[in-house]
C-alpha cells in the first residue's frame, strides 16, 4: 500500500527561483537563503518519495478570474512551467501520476470535498520554486509531481481547518492505494509578507516564529486561526499560510520535526521552512552516509 | 437594484494601508483585472505600448480604472477592483522590478523601500488597526 | 432578511427545449409533457421569487475535460444560452444577481464548500429547459437566476448526502443576506434514463415513483442512496438525480409538497417534477384569483 | 510505471451494456472527448467532413479511437475512454438525431428503439447485472 512518508513546507517566494535561474546563488543578498537549504536537500536526496503531492497557488498565471476554483488537482501526465511575463522558468517539466491522482480525484470527492479536476494545467513560481529550493537544478525532477491549486488570490480562502482536513482525507486516500509508493505532501506559501497598498512590506517574525512551533506542536488548534489573524498579523498575502494546513493535516500525530529554516530579507517576504518525519516511513531507504541527515 | 445594498461590514475593513481583494472587490475589478492578464501575451504588450488609451478603450473599463492605469496609480486601481498579482503584468508590460511597484505604492523611494526590508522588513506594530498610531 | 420560500425539482431534457422553440407543444408525443407544467407555470405566476438558486448540469457544452468543476457557482450579470451544436436556444439571456452570489460564495467558502467561482459562464439546456417549462416564452425571465452547475458527466458526482449539506448551507447563507429578497431552489436532471451503450433507453417508473415519495417524505434517507443505485437502477444518466438534493437539502422539514407529475416517454427520459412550498414563504403576496394555484 | 498496476476493482462494474465515465475512462478518452468537443466550433465540422482521417490525425489519438470514429462505432468509442456527451457532436456534425445514435448503441433499429420507449423504455428487470437473464 502507499504511505505518507513525511511533509515539509516552504515558501515560493518568485525571486528566489529567479536568483537561482541567474546564477546569483553565491551573492551576500541570496548566499544565507541557499544555505539555509543545504541540509534539506541532503535530507531530501536520502528521501526522495515516488511522489509529491504538492499543494501550493496559481498566482494570476494559469488562472484568470473567468474561473477560480477553491482546490483544483493536476491529473496530467505532464505540467509545463508557466510564462509569467518573463518567460518560462528554465527548469524541467513537472511529470504527474495520473493513476494515482485518479484514485486521490475518486477518493476526495467521495470524501465530500469539491474538487475540481485538471486535466491541463501549466505550474507557476508557486510550484517550480520549492521543487528548486529542495531539488537544485537537475536535469528532470526525480520524482512525480501532483499539483493542489489553492484559491488565495481571492478572499476568502478555504479555512485553515478545512484544508486541514483536506489534508487528512488525502491520507486516508494514499493509504487506501494499492500500490507501494512513497508519497511526500508539501505545504507552500507564506510566510507573513504583503505585496499591496502603503502597507506593503510588513513582515512579522514573532507570528511566523509562533506559527511555525505551533505546526510542530500544536497542528489542530492552529489551524483554527481565523483568516482576519492571517490579514492582519501576517499582511494580505501571508494567508497563503493556509496551504500548509494541507500538509500538517496530512501527516500522523507520530509525525516531528527535524528541519526548520527562517530568513528575512527574502525579497518582499519571510522565507519559511520546516520539514516532518513520519517516525516509520521516513526511515526506509535512509542514506546512512557520514554527513548525511539522519 | 441589487447595488441599492449598503454595503456589508467587513471584518477587514480595519487593517490600515490594505485592501482585501474580496467577491465584491473582484466584481468591480473584472474587466480591470482580465485586461491586465491580457498582457501576458506579447502581441497584447506591444499594442498596449503602443497605444496605451486605444487598448484600454478596448476593454469595459470605468474612465476612472482607465486613468489609474495610465496614470499606473496601483493603490487607486486596487481601490477600483484589481489585484496586486494581476496589475503586476503592467509593471512587467513597462520593464520595472516588483520591488519597484511595492515601493511605489508605499509611497516610499525604491532605495528606502529595499532598506526597510533589509533591515528586516515594516514591523507590525502601529500597523494592525486604521488609526492606531492616533 | 432573504428568505427561501420554495423549490422544485424538473428533468432537463433537451427535447422538451426543441419540441417547445419548434413549437410543437400540441403534437400528440409533446401535448401531454406540456399540459402536466400548466397548474405549475400558474403557480409560478403567482409565486415568481426574485432570485432562484437554479442547480443544474453541463453536459460537455460550457466544461471540456480541461477543468471539472465539482460545484461552480455563476458570479456573473448575464449568462448567455450556449450553441450545443444546433444554435443557441432562442431564449432569453439569464441575468444573474452578483451581489447575492458573491455573498453565497463567500458564506459557502467559509463553511467548507470547495466552489468554484465562475464569472463568465454559457448556460446550456441543463439551465434553460427548466426555465422554458416554468415560464414558458416570455421576452425576458421573469427572476434572477444564480446558475450552480454539479459535476455529474464525469464519475463520481458529489454524493447526495454532500448535495444535501451544500443546500442546508446555502439556506444558512440566504438566510444571513441582509436583503429581504424571496429565493427559490431548484433541483435539475434525472429521472431514469440511460443514454448510452446496449442498455440505453432504460426507464425504471418504481424506481422514480419511490424517489419522488421519499424526496417528499424522508429526504435525509434519501440523500444517503449509494451512486452504485442511481447507476444500476436510474440508467447512467439517472445520477443526474443527485442534483434534486441540494434543493431539498435547502427546505426546511415544514416544506410540503404541492405538486408531482411524472411522464414517460419524453425522449429518452423519465420525466419528473415536483414542487415544495415553505409554509410561510410561499404564501405571502400569493395571487388569489379563482382557479390559481392555492 | 503507474500502469502496471492492475485496475481497480469497480462496484459499477457487473452492470450490464454500461461503461461508467470515471477517472480512468476519462484519462484514456481524453483527447478522444476533447477532438469530438473541437466540433462545436463551424471550421473544424467543415475541416473534419472535408477529410475525416486528416483531421483525426491532427489529435494524438490512438489508431483504434480514429478507426472507431471512422465506423461511428460508438460502443467502441465507448470502450476506449469516449463519453456520450462528447461523442454525440459527431452525431450532430452528422446531422443525425440523438435517437439515432441511441438506437445504434443498442443494435436496434431506431424504429423499434422509438417504439420501446413509447412503450415505457427498457425495463431495468433483467438488466441490473451481467448475466442475470443467464
Ligand atoms: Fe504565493
Ligand atoms: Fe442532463
Amino acid at each position: 500500500m502507499a504511505r505518507i512518508t513525511a511533509g515539509l513546507a516552504v515558501s515560493h517566494i518568485p525571486a528566489v527561483g529567479a536568483a537561482w535561474d541567474l546564477g546569483k546563488t553565491q551573492e551576500p543578498y541570496w548566499k544565507p537563503v541557499f544555505e539555509g537549504f543545504e541540509w534539506s536537500k541532503r535530507w531530501m536526496a536520502a528521501n526522495t518519495p515516488d511522489v509529491i503531492v504538492l499543494v501550493y497557488n496559481d498566482h494570476a498565471n494559469a488562472f484568470s478570474l473567468e474561473l477560480i476554483p477553491t482546490f483544483a488537482l493536476g491529473m496530467a501526465e505532464r505540467f509545463e512551467p508557466c510564462d509569467e511575463g518573463w518567460g518560462p522558468r528554465p527548469v524541467p517539466a513537472v511529470h504527474g501520476h495520473p493513476q494515482l491522482a485518479a484514485h486521490l480525484a475518486e477518493s476526495l470527492i467521495l470524501d465530500e470535498f469539491d474538487l475540481t479536476l485538471a486535466n491541463e494545467l501549466q505550474v507557476d513560481h508557486g510550484l517550480t520554486v520549492p521543487l528548486t529550493l529542495l531539488f537544485g537544478g537537475p536535469a528532470a525532477w526525480p520524482c512525480r509531481v501532483i499539483p493542489l491549486a489553492v484559491s488565495v488570490v481571492q478572499y476568502p480562502p478555504p479555512t485553515g481547518l478545512r484544508c486541514s482536513k483536506l489534508g487528512a482525507a488525502i491520507r486516508r486516500a494514499v493509504e487506501a492505494y494499492d500500490e507501494d509508493l512513497t508519497v511526500q505532501v508539501w505545504g507552500t506559501g507564506g510566510m507573513s509578507h504583503q505585496l499591496q497598498g502603503p502597507r506593503a512590506g510588513l513582515i512579522n517574525t514573532p507570528f511566523d516564529t509562533a506559527f511555525l512551533d505551533r505546526l510542530s506542536t500544536d497542528p489542530e488548534a492552529l489551524a483554527r486561526t481565523p483568516h482576519i489573524e492571517y490579514l492582519r498579523e501576517a499582511g494580505s498575502e501571508g494567508i497563503e499560510l493556509v496551504m500548509w494546513h494541507v500538509m500538517r493535516g496530512a501527516l500522523s500525530a507520530e509525525a516531528r520535526e527535524v528541519r526548520r529554516f527562517y530568513h528575512v530579507p527574502a525579497s518582499n517576504t519571510a522565507l519559511g521552512h520546516i520539514i516532518f518525519e513520519e517516525p516509520d516511513g521516513g526511515s526506509e531507504g535512509r542514506d546512512t552516509q557520514e554527513g548525511s541527515p539522519r | 437594484m441589487a447595488d441599492a445594498r449598503p454595503p456589508r461590514t467587513k471584518p477587514y475593513a480595519d487593517i490600515p494601508g490594505t485592501i482585501v481583494f474580496d467577491a465584491e472587490q473582484a466584481r468591480k475589478g473584472y474587466h480591470l483585472n482580465q485586461f491586465c492578464m491580457s498582457l501576458m501575451q506579447a502581441p497584447n504588450r506591444e499594442r498596449f505600448k503602443a497605444d496605451e488609451r486605444a487598448y484600454l478603450d478596448e476593454w469595459p473599463l470605468t474612465e476612472d480604472q482607465k486613468q489609474a492605469v495610465l496614470e499606473r496609480d496601483l493603490n487607486r486601481c486596487m481601490q477600483l477592483g484589481g489585484n496586486i498579482y494581476f496589475l503586476a503584468k503592467i509593471g512587467a508590460t513597462d520593464g520595472l522590478s516588483f520591488q519597484y511597484m511595492a515601493a511605489s505604492m508605499t509611497g516610499m523611494t525604491q532605495e528606502d523601500y529595499a532598506a526597510m526590508m533589509a533591515a528586516g522588513g515594516r514591523s507590525p506594530e502601529g500597523n494592525r488597526f486604521t488609526g492606531e498610531r492616533g
